[in-house]
């Protein structure tokens, strides 16, 4: 445990910890878009940013992403300094320039007060804002579908070739983990679209009620050694067939006992 | 693990008061969640309550690639981190008794987390069907 | 050949420098980057055909070295003559059978070929006493012009591997790692960090390995320092790097070279075999137990590799991307083991600091930035080429002492310094002592040692705009201040060159450029800002120009001016033949007719006229 | 994109075989391939994943991360046009806009008949005579507006 310094507050801390898990727990509301606990930090957004420093520092300060700073004994932090939501300010503002039509994007450059960019909108500028979320969850899972591409400005998050992607199982984790809701799928007619790639939904042995994709449920087969037939009925069935069961043993039971 | 959770369905009368107590328990922003236990009637005026039975070897902990399933050591519980759920549904396909959930009206995956160790369901079961007691 | 020991290595010298020296005259053709792109092979090639050929005064082929750069490649392509020194510049293919009969079998000079002092007209014959080479001092670049780069006996020959042998032999690693902290040397690549602090935390991070890389992927456009010495002495590199890995206890190194450098990816090959041939890598190097080898890799073309984080993810394989680093690399670097990160000439240098001491080195240069540092300076500037000067010499003498000054009667303007991270620094800045810390004060950088000088027909905001659109372009776009942040900078710079500036474009910039340099995830985009900051520092007004009057001073925004022929046109034509659009008219003595529909104001025809007879308005 | 023929495609997998078998070797064997076909065939992308044990997205990533790669064919020959800090300050943007205009496609294009390819290199480190154009692997310094032309005839 080590000991540091929110806002003016003595805070307790996990070694090791980074800094935006305990900020958080100080319930101090800190944007971050590309923050995720279920994918490693990257630090690409930076708006989790803030300001530390130590008493030993002589008054020099240091801004860092709260989301990749590992807490460390005796360090002082502010997560809302004047540098810092200046800097928030801007990182939002350069947001909103490129992806205007965003939700959450206006939603929190209205909290900093900004309404209206003060740059260039960007030409063609689309809600993709490069977080990363979703192809680091896709090399969560181990299918690593889909990457970056290109660099800089031009870069943009596609399948190889710009063709449906071989390795996606259509499991939706990067459309669900995108905070910007971009990475477009449709379920339509048992079939399930997304990258441009089609999967066939597995239907309910019993009901017909579609789950996961037939690609997804082998895939869970082959990596996690679920059994197969696991997949074959949904969660509502499943349930009404263990009910069956258990009641069989129950009224068994009962004669038993009588 | 020092608590169990034990369900005795001869008690069950399907009274769903455990289904009430489950959903107002999640409920979040006013709004109640979808309930983690559903007593079922397998005969006439006869009820199972379903609900997650915390396997040992649980599918759904195996099927979760971001670890956002993990038994709690205490309540005995497998408890579903939603800041590391992604939604890709493994967990809700891979569980063999259709315990792991999707809830539509806060939309998200949910499972019987037993209350954090003092499961609403056990509490307000009128005939002591359901019972969580210590070990 | 297996070199068994440093005594062994030493015998070597003695027999190598003698079988060098056993002509009477050397001829050294230099084949840097400059003189290369000046027909230097041809010349080379004529050169061995006819000394090939016979034998003449005792001099056979052997005695024709083909060599790195020399330095002055504005004369180029140069030979020089040892042991006289005698130095020709624009040596042409026709030219050499007269060097060869005249020089070299007649001792006899050729005043045509020497260099001519623009100061008295004067013909320099020896090239020490030219000013461009008197002034230098030459650590890093020692070798480099002077031997065969790729014959490892010319290094050895030349006192090359005796540093190694030294450290080796006679010092413990934290006595080596003690020695270059003494000597003050800090990283020659841009930042300045002493390297003697870096060997030493990686030799304390624990871990089973430890890599040594030497970052060749030279990114700063203007810029050529260490590709003349992977290109002219890639021995020097490779010694510093044995010398290194000894000190922190490593066994594989790696150089990162850039791919859009083919002759120093194959001069450092070779090396590296050589120097494998001779057990200098490999195991039980002279005989002392160490074992290291170096594999070289090849940069696939991306500014921010230049990065360390991004360059040890590039040697791994991957996409260069910096990644933030609360842990630094010298503690957790390439496969995330400790890791010492080197520049070309810092490693370079490292042999000279073991073989002098690290006393000689630290009495050189300024108390806070010991030693030399090469520079490359280009633009506008007379003598370009490649220098080496002690630390704390002003720009005013390198520029004007050793650059020359500015070409065509024109003014100095500025000089922009460390590449696309640095600035430019103004006429009012030429006194400055060169070091690490004056220049960052300044607000422009040290770098890698890039000097491009710049006339009053160089438009400082153009320049801030070039900069930008290239760190557009080189951005890897993982983080939202450099992606988003420096392409909008880049959009509102190109705005006003354009004639769109409005009043608060200036404000906006500078607060967005200060959210770049403290909100951005890695060193490009940290630095990003300055050639912007830098310009608007210093030529404030040139920018109020732009914005208010709408036009360009030094007449390069295209958009702001336009070209019109006065009066003093005396109808010389030579306008005509130069105009890539034909948009100019007119007959021989008569004053001819600018159409500026058809004109897009290249200049072309400013440049040419000789009688300041074509005006920018 | 082209196809492949048979003999490029064991080409291919011998250039794949030359490195070590290992994701670390990514760049090396991508660029032994580029300096082979002048560009990648997404054949060559393929084998390569397959072979180094390297997700099909990452090679994807890499290759368009990096200046050294091109994915589509180029021309017989290239004309790489330095905009070097010197380069430019001399006039390499009106050169480079010469080239374009002659060879009547732009910078990264290759014209029709696959003849020739603009390429921009950000320094090659011959500021010393700048501006610099290198077509095929000839350098040309100090080049001048109006004699760009006479670069690029006879190729």
């Amino acid at each position: 445990m080590v000991t540091i310094q929110i806002n003016g507050k003595l805070v307790q801390a996990e070694k090791g910890e980074m800094l935006i898990a305990v900020i958080r727990r100080q319930r101090i509301d800190i944007p971050a878009l590309c923050h995720h606990d279920a994918v490693e930090p990257c630090g690409s957004c930076r708006l989790c940013m803030v300001e530390i420093t130590k008493k030993d520092w002589d008054g020099w300060s240091k801004f860092v992403t709260s989301c990749l700073y590992p807490v460390e004994p005796d360090l002082i932090v502010s997560t809302h300094s004047p540098r810092v939501v200046e800097l928030r300010k801007t990182i939002l503002d350069l947001y909103l320039a490129r992806s205007p039509k965003s939700e959450i994007i206006q939603r929190m450059a209205a909290e900093y007060g900004i309404t209206q960019t003060s740059y260039q909108e960007v030409p063609d500028g689309d809600n993709c804002i490069m977080c990363y979320a979703c192809t680091r969850v896709c090399e969560e899972l181990g299918c690593n579908a889909i990457s970056a591409v290109q660099r800089g400005h031009k870069k943009i998050i596609a399948p190889p070739l710009g063709e449906p992607p071989v390795d996606c199982v259509g499991c939706l984790s990067c459309a669900n983990i995108c905070p910007t809701h971009f990475i477009e799928w449709n379920d339509d007619n048992g079939k399930r679209t997304i990258w441009g790639k089609q999967f066939e939904l597995v239907s309910c042995k019993i009901c017909g009620k579609k789950t996961i994709t037939r690609d997804f449920a082998e895939y869970l087969v082959r990596k996690r050694n679920i059994p197969a037939n696991y997949f074959e009925i949904c969660d509502d069935c499943k349930r009404t067939e263990l009910t069956k069961s258990m009641g069989k043993i129950v009224i068994a039971a009962q004669e038993i006992s009588k | 693990m020092k608590y169990r959770f034990v369900i005795d369905p001869v008690l069950c009368t399907g009274c769903r008061t455990c289904e009430l107590a489950c959903a107002f328990s999640h409920a979040k922003n006013l709004k109640q969640g979808r309930s983690r236990i559903y007593p079922l009637s397998h005969a006439q005026d006869k009820y199972v309550p379903i609900t997650c039975l915390q396997c040992d070897d649980a599918a759904c902990v195996k099927s979760c690639f971001f670890n956002a399933l993990r038994r709690n050591e205490i309540t005995g519980a497998i408890e579903l981190d939603l800041n590391r759920c992604v939604k890709c549904m493994a967990c809700v396909a891979a569980c063999p008794f259709g315990c792991a959930l999707f809830d539509d009206i806060h939309n998200e995956v949910v499972k019987c987390d037993l209350c954090k160790g003092d499961p609403a369901c056990a509490h307000f079961c009128p005939t002591k069907a359901l019972k969580y007691t210590k070990l | 050949m297996r070199i068994e020991s440093a005594k062994h290595l030493q015998q070597l010298q003695g027999e190598y420098s003698a079988d060098l020296n056993r002509f009477p005259q050397k001829v050294l053709v230099c084949c840097g980057p400059g003189c290369l792109a000046n027909g230097s092979e041809k010349i080379f090639n004529e050169f061995k055909k006819i000394l090939s050929a016979k034998k003449i005064q005792g001099i056979t082929v052997e005695a024709l070295k083909k060599t790195g750069c020399h330095g002055f490649c504005a004369q180029g392509p140069l030979v020089v003559i040892e042991p006289q020194g005698i130095f020709y510049t624009r040596v042409q293919v026709k030219s050499v059978a007269e060097i060869i009969e005249k020089t070299l079998a007649g001792k006899e000079v050729i005043p045509r070929l020497l260099y001519v002092s623009p100061e008295n007209g004067r013909k320099i014959e020896n090239y020490k006493e030219i000013p461009f080479y008197s002034n230098q001092m030459r650590i890093s670049l020692r070798n480099v012009g002077k031997i065969d780069p790729e014959n490892i006996r010319d290094y050895i020959a030349l006192g090359g591997y005796q540093a190694l042998a030294k450290a080796l032999t006679t010092m413990q690693p934290q006595q080596v790692i003690d020695e270059v902290n003494k000597s003050g040397i800090r990283g020659r690549g841009g930042a300045g960090f002493p390297t003697g602090r870096k060997w030493d935390t990686c030799r304390k991070a624990e871990s089973d390995i430890r890599y040594v890389i030497c970052n060749g992927d030279e990114g700063d456009p203007g810029a050529f320092m260490d590709r003349c010495i992977m290109e002219g002495d890639p021995h020097s590199i490779l010694e510093g790097m044995i010398i290194c890995a000894y000190a922190i206890g490593s066994t594989s190194g790696y150089i990162y070279v850039r791919e859009e450098y083919p002759l120093a990816v194959i001069n450092l090959q070779k090396a590296v075999e050589a120097a494998r041939e001779y057990s200098l890598l490999g195991e039980n190097i002279l005989d002392s137990k160490l074992d290291f080898d170096i594999k070289i890799n090849r940069g696939g073309g991306a500014f921010v590799c230049g990065e360390s984080s991004a360059l040890m993810k590039s040697v791994a394989g991957d996409v260069g991307e910096p990644r933030a680093k609360y842990i630094r690399s010298v503690i957790k670097g390439l496969h995330d083991k400790p890791t010492v990160l080197n520049n070309v000439e810092t490693l370079a240098t490292i042999p000279v600091i073991m073989n002098n001491g690290s006393d000689a080195f630290a009495s050189i240069g300024t108390k806070k930035s010991a030693g030399t540092k090469a520079f490359s300076l280009a633009g506008k500037i007379k003598n370009t080429g490649l220098i080496e000067v002690p630390m704390g010499t002003t720009l005013r003498k390198i520029i004007f002492d050793i650059g020359g000054g500015i070409p065509n009667k024109r003014q100095f303007k500025a000089v922009q310094t460390g590449g696309p991270s640095g600035g430019c620094l103004p006429e009012s800045k030429l006194d400055l002592p060169v070091d690490f810390d004056t220049l960052t004060e300044a607000g422009s950088m040290m770098g890698s040692g890039g000097m491009i000088i710049m006339d009053d027909r160089t438009c400082m905001v153009d320049v801030a705009k070039y900069f930008l659109n290239f760190l557009v372009y080189e951005s890897c776009g993982k983080c939202v201040p450099c992606r988003e942040g420096l392409y909008q900078l880049y959009t509102l710079c190109n705005n006003i060159t354009e004639g769109n500036g409005k009043e608060g474009d200036l404000e906006l910039m500078e607060n967005l450029s200060q959210n770049i340099q403290i909100g951005s995830l890695c060193g490009l985009g940290q630095s990003g800002p300055n050639p912007f900051l830098s310009t608007l520092m210093y030529f404030r007004e040139e920018y109020e120009t732009h914005i208010r009057e709408k036009k360009c001073p030094a007449g390069v925004c295209r958009s702001l001016i336009t070209y019109e022929i006065t009066d003093d046109c005396t109808g010389c034509l030579a306008c005509i033949k130069v105009c890539p659009v034909s948009a100019i008219t007119g007959q021989k003595k008569k004053k001819h007719f600018l159409n500026q529909q058809i004109c897009d104001r290249c200049g072309s025809c400013y440049d040419v006229c000789q009688f300041n007879a074509i005006i920018i308005k | 994109m082209e196809k492949v023929m048979q003999n490029d495609l064991s080409k291919i997998a011998d250039i794949i075989a030359r490195n070590p078998k290992e994701p670390g070797s990514l760049i090396a064997v991508l660029q032994d391939i580029q300096k082979e076909f002048h560009y990648l065939p997404c054949e060559a992308l393929m084998e390569t994943a397959r072979v180094l044990g390297v997700p099909m997205s990452k090679v994807f990533s890499v290759s368009t991360f990096y200046n050294a790669f091109s994915l589509t064919p180029r021309g017989e020959t290239i004309v790489r046009i330095c905009q070097g800090t010197a380069c430019h300050i001399k006039g390499g943007k009106l050169i480079q806009e010469q080239i374009e205009s002659a060879l009547n496609i732009k910078a990264g294009e290759t014209t029709p008949d696959m003849k020739f390819t603009i390429e921009i290199v950000n320094c090659v480190g011959a500021c010393a005579m700048a501006p610099v154009i290198i077509v095929n692997n000839d350098y040309h310094g100090n080049v001048k507006c109006d004699k760009v032309k006479n670069y690029l005839d006879g190729k």
